[in-house]
């Protein structure tokens, strides 16, 4: 199973600033092994972040989207001790799903 | 200078040249400014914590009793002063090999096991030793560096490892000292250290661990040191050997004085 | 940016495909326009009218230089109103489309991720607002790395 | 008053043994110089093309290590530079100029001789990591002098051929302790590459001398 993502939200004015890192490899299906295989593409497809059940960002990725992603972005009607989900789907169908406090 | 260019038409390109390197040298400054915002390591810093506070090994205990140099369990501020003298090992160490101590002594793991993957690779190889060393290596950031020399075994490794920084062998003659000796150089457009100099080593020591954007790992200083003596044409440094804590602790000596601030974020 | 900008402009109208609305509340991924290996393949899937250029589309923390493009930090930010999706292209990646973000209202038109680049190429920024479809270009270099590996 | 005054002097007679003690045993530098041969052959293992006879020293790698990084004493310099030009091969052809087209890929391809490298794949001089060599390249290292119209400034002759053909093949034996590999010295770089390398310095119409 993945590791968890690393999410920080903090209420900035009042806009609650968003940023993650997850840990994903985000193969590129592009490069080879040793061997001379092809190693499969393996990257997360998409990242929605909701808050109060309300999503305030949905993303589609592709391989292109650099190993162990972040992102950053802003959103206003978050309060501190608010609850921010973040979750990501990749090509595999393995998901994970993290939550963090807003501060 | 300006009007003496100017009349040699060729004269034109050079400084063209010239220009287009410094832009060159801002651009990557700027770049490794918006890496700043977001290090990967933290992935890497809270794995090991999770590692370093769970039950694990033969044993079924944590870490949580080792003891890294200022008492069992406490590890703010501990890489600040290492490597050190461990009177229950009877050996100077480094951080790596502290880990490994403890996992063989408190955990019942063997040594071999403990040992088996420093230096992780991607996802389905991910080294334990690299995350434990970005958790505990957090906890020193901001701390100045104190690596005391006082015990004879101490200063004993801090000799030697200057001794092993200037030694050149190999086909190419290549010593660390070859791009670590000088001021202000570069190899292609990658700034060298001068870690013969207090601001050089301060600079280096306490940027290691590093995220490594061009292999999308967390990189211990062990892996600094193995990686060098690849490109010298060395054969491989062995993880944990003398040499390798001989070499620490006289970069990490010379770094005294200066705020450890790592795990950082290199190309 | 001039040469080839008119095949560059009818590929970014191909990738608008992926931009209908429906597609955001679903965990949909628009296989289409991320498979697109060429500008040819992309003209072929063509849909939507022709993005404008436009200087409200502000790139941030993006350097002129990539000390590697493993990991390139790309900020954009859209001052359009109404801005309802910003998408990130690689005009030379073997795959053009890097990321599509739909923007509810409420959510500022402004994000910072990081992507891969194979080579020096423009990042164009791709907005959607108000159904229409705007674009800014930016030209990031990509340098070598270090002592051969 | 009186305990403090005994902790100063227990801890004066303190230091003073400390000190005394140092004295009696903080081992020599040749000590040390030897510990620390004896920890690197302790420390390393052979891996792919990279044995561990490759930490065996010559006597120019022990005299320059034992500088530490200063020029060498000038008759242990001497002596470095005097065996060193003793090596140097020139063609048996004559000729000095190669392909500086081949040159330039010699000089931009790093790989070659490390562990991780295939042995039966490329080796380069890697001469860019530090040169500025043609302007067009603008990712050189400084840890050599820039070479930029190396031939131009120096003039296009034979005199100049053979030293950057000597300098290539072995440098120390113009500078005692150089940080430049000896490309033709120790088997790094075939006696074409180094014609090719020349040829990148010295052929006029070199990108280098443009």
């Amino acid at each position: 199973m993945a590791d968890p993502m690393k999410i920080r939200a903090t209420l900035v004015g009042d806009s609650t600033e968003v940023k993650v890192l997850m840990s994903h490899e985000m193969e590129t299906g592009q490069r080879k092994d040793a061997q001379g295989a092809v190693i499969p593409a393996w990257f997360i497809q998409n990242v929605t972040v909701t808050h109060g059940g309300t999503t305030v960002l949905a993303a589609q990725w592709g391989p292109a989207v650099s190993k162990n992603p972040f992102l950053s972005f802003k959103f206003k009607g978050g309060a501190k001790g608010d609850k921010v989900t973040i979750a990501w789907v990749d090509n595999r169908g393995d998901k994970r799903t993290d939550e963090a406090t807003i501060a | 200078m300006r009007l003496a260019c100017f009349a040699a038409a060729a004269c034109v390109a050079f400084a063209f040249a010239a220009s287009a390197q410094n832009s060159t040298t801002d651009g990557i400054a700027k770049y490794r400014e918006a890496l700043q915002e977001g290090n990967p390591a933290e992935l890497w810093e809270a794995r090991g914590e999770g590692l370093w506070k769970e039950p694990r090994g033969p044993n079924k205990v944590s870490l949580e009793r080792c003891d890294l140099g200022l008492g069992a369990g406490v590890v703010k501020g501990a890489y600040a002063q290492l490597p050190k003298y461990f009177a229950d090992a009877d050996r100077v160490m480094d951080l790596e090999t502290r880990l490994v101590w403890c996992m063989v002594k408190l955990q019942g793991i063997s040594e071999a096991d403990a040992k088996k993957n420093p230096f992780g690779n991607g996802n389905d190889k991910k080294s334990d030793i690299e995350a434990l060393v970005a958790y505990v290596t957090s906890e020193s950031r901001g701390v100045k560096m104190n690596v005391s020399v006082a015990h004879p075994k101490e200063m004993q490794m801090y000799r030697v490892g200057e001794k092993i920084f200037y030694f050149r062998a190999g086909p190419h003659d290549f010593g660390c000292v070859t791009c670590h000796g000088g001021d202000n150089q570069r190899i292609r457009l990658q700034d060298l250290p001068n870690l013969t100099k207090l601001e050089g080593a301060q600079k280096a020591y306490t940027t290691w661990p590093a995220y490594r954007v061009s292999q999308g790992e967390l990189r211990t200083f062990q892996w600094r040191l193995n990686d060098c003596f690849r490109q010298q044409r060395f054969p491989e440094l062995e993880f944990g050997s003398d040499a390798s804590i001989a070499l620490t602790m006289f970069l990490a000596k010379n770094a005294n004085g200066a705020a450890f601030d790592a795990p950082a974020i290199k190309r | 940016m001039k040469s080839g900008s008119g095949a560059t402009l009818l590929a970014l109208v191909a990738a608008a495909g992926w931009l209908r609305p429906d597609d955001a509340s679903a965990q949909s991924w628009n296989k289409a326009a991320f498979d697109t290996k060429s500008m040819a393949d992309t003209m072929k899937a063509l849909g939507g009218g022709e993005p404008v250029q436009s200087k409200d589309i502000v790139f941030f923390q993006t350097p002129d230089i990539a000390e590697n493009g493993a990991v390139v930090p790309v900020g954009i930010t859209s001052n359009i109103p109404k801005t309802e999706s910003i998408a990130v292209l690689i005009e030379k990646n073997p795959n053009m489309l890097a990321a599509v973000f739909d923007i509810p209202p409420g959510t500022e038109p402004s994000l910072s991720t990081r992507v891969k680049m194979g080579q020096s190429s423009n990042i164009y920024a791709l907005v959607k607002a108000d159904g229409k479809y705007y674009f800014a270009a930016k030209d990031v270099k990509v340098t070598l790395g270090g002592c051969g590996g | 008053m009186r305990a403090p005054m005994t902790a100063g002097i227990s801890l004066f007679s303190a230091l003073v043994a400390a000190v005394l003690v140092g004295c009696a045993t903080a081992p020599s530098d040749e000590r040390i110089s030897a510990d620390a041969s004896a920890m690197i052959k302790t420390s390393f293992k052979a891996r792919g093309q990279a044995g561990l006879d490759r930490l065996e020293q010559d006597d120019a790698q022990r005299l320059c290590s034992q500088a530490a990084g200063k020029t060498p004493p000038k008759d242990v310099a001497e002596r470095i530079e005097k065996q060193n030009l003793a090596t140097i091969k020139y063609p048996a052809d004559g000729k000095l100029l190669g392909d500086w087209k081949n040159g330039e890929k010699i000089a931009q391809e790093g790989r070659g001789k490390q562990y991780s490298d295939d042995p039966k794949g490329p080796v380069g001089g890697n001469c860019y990591a530090c040169h500025q060599l043609a302007p067009q390249e603008l990712a050189y290292g400084t840890i050599g002098p820039s070479l930029y119209r190396f031939g131009k400034l120096r003039g296009y002759t034979v005199e100049t051929q053979r030293y950057a053909y000597g300098k290539i093949f072995n440098s120390e034996a113009f500078a005692a302790c150089s940080t430049m590999p000896r490309f033709g010295h120790n088997g790094i770089l075939s006696e074409q590459q180094i014609k090719d390398v020349t040829a990148l310095l010295m052929d006029p119409a070199s990108p280098v001398n443009q």
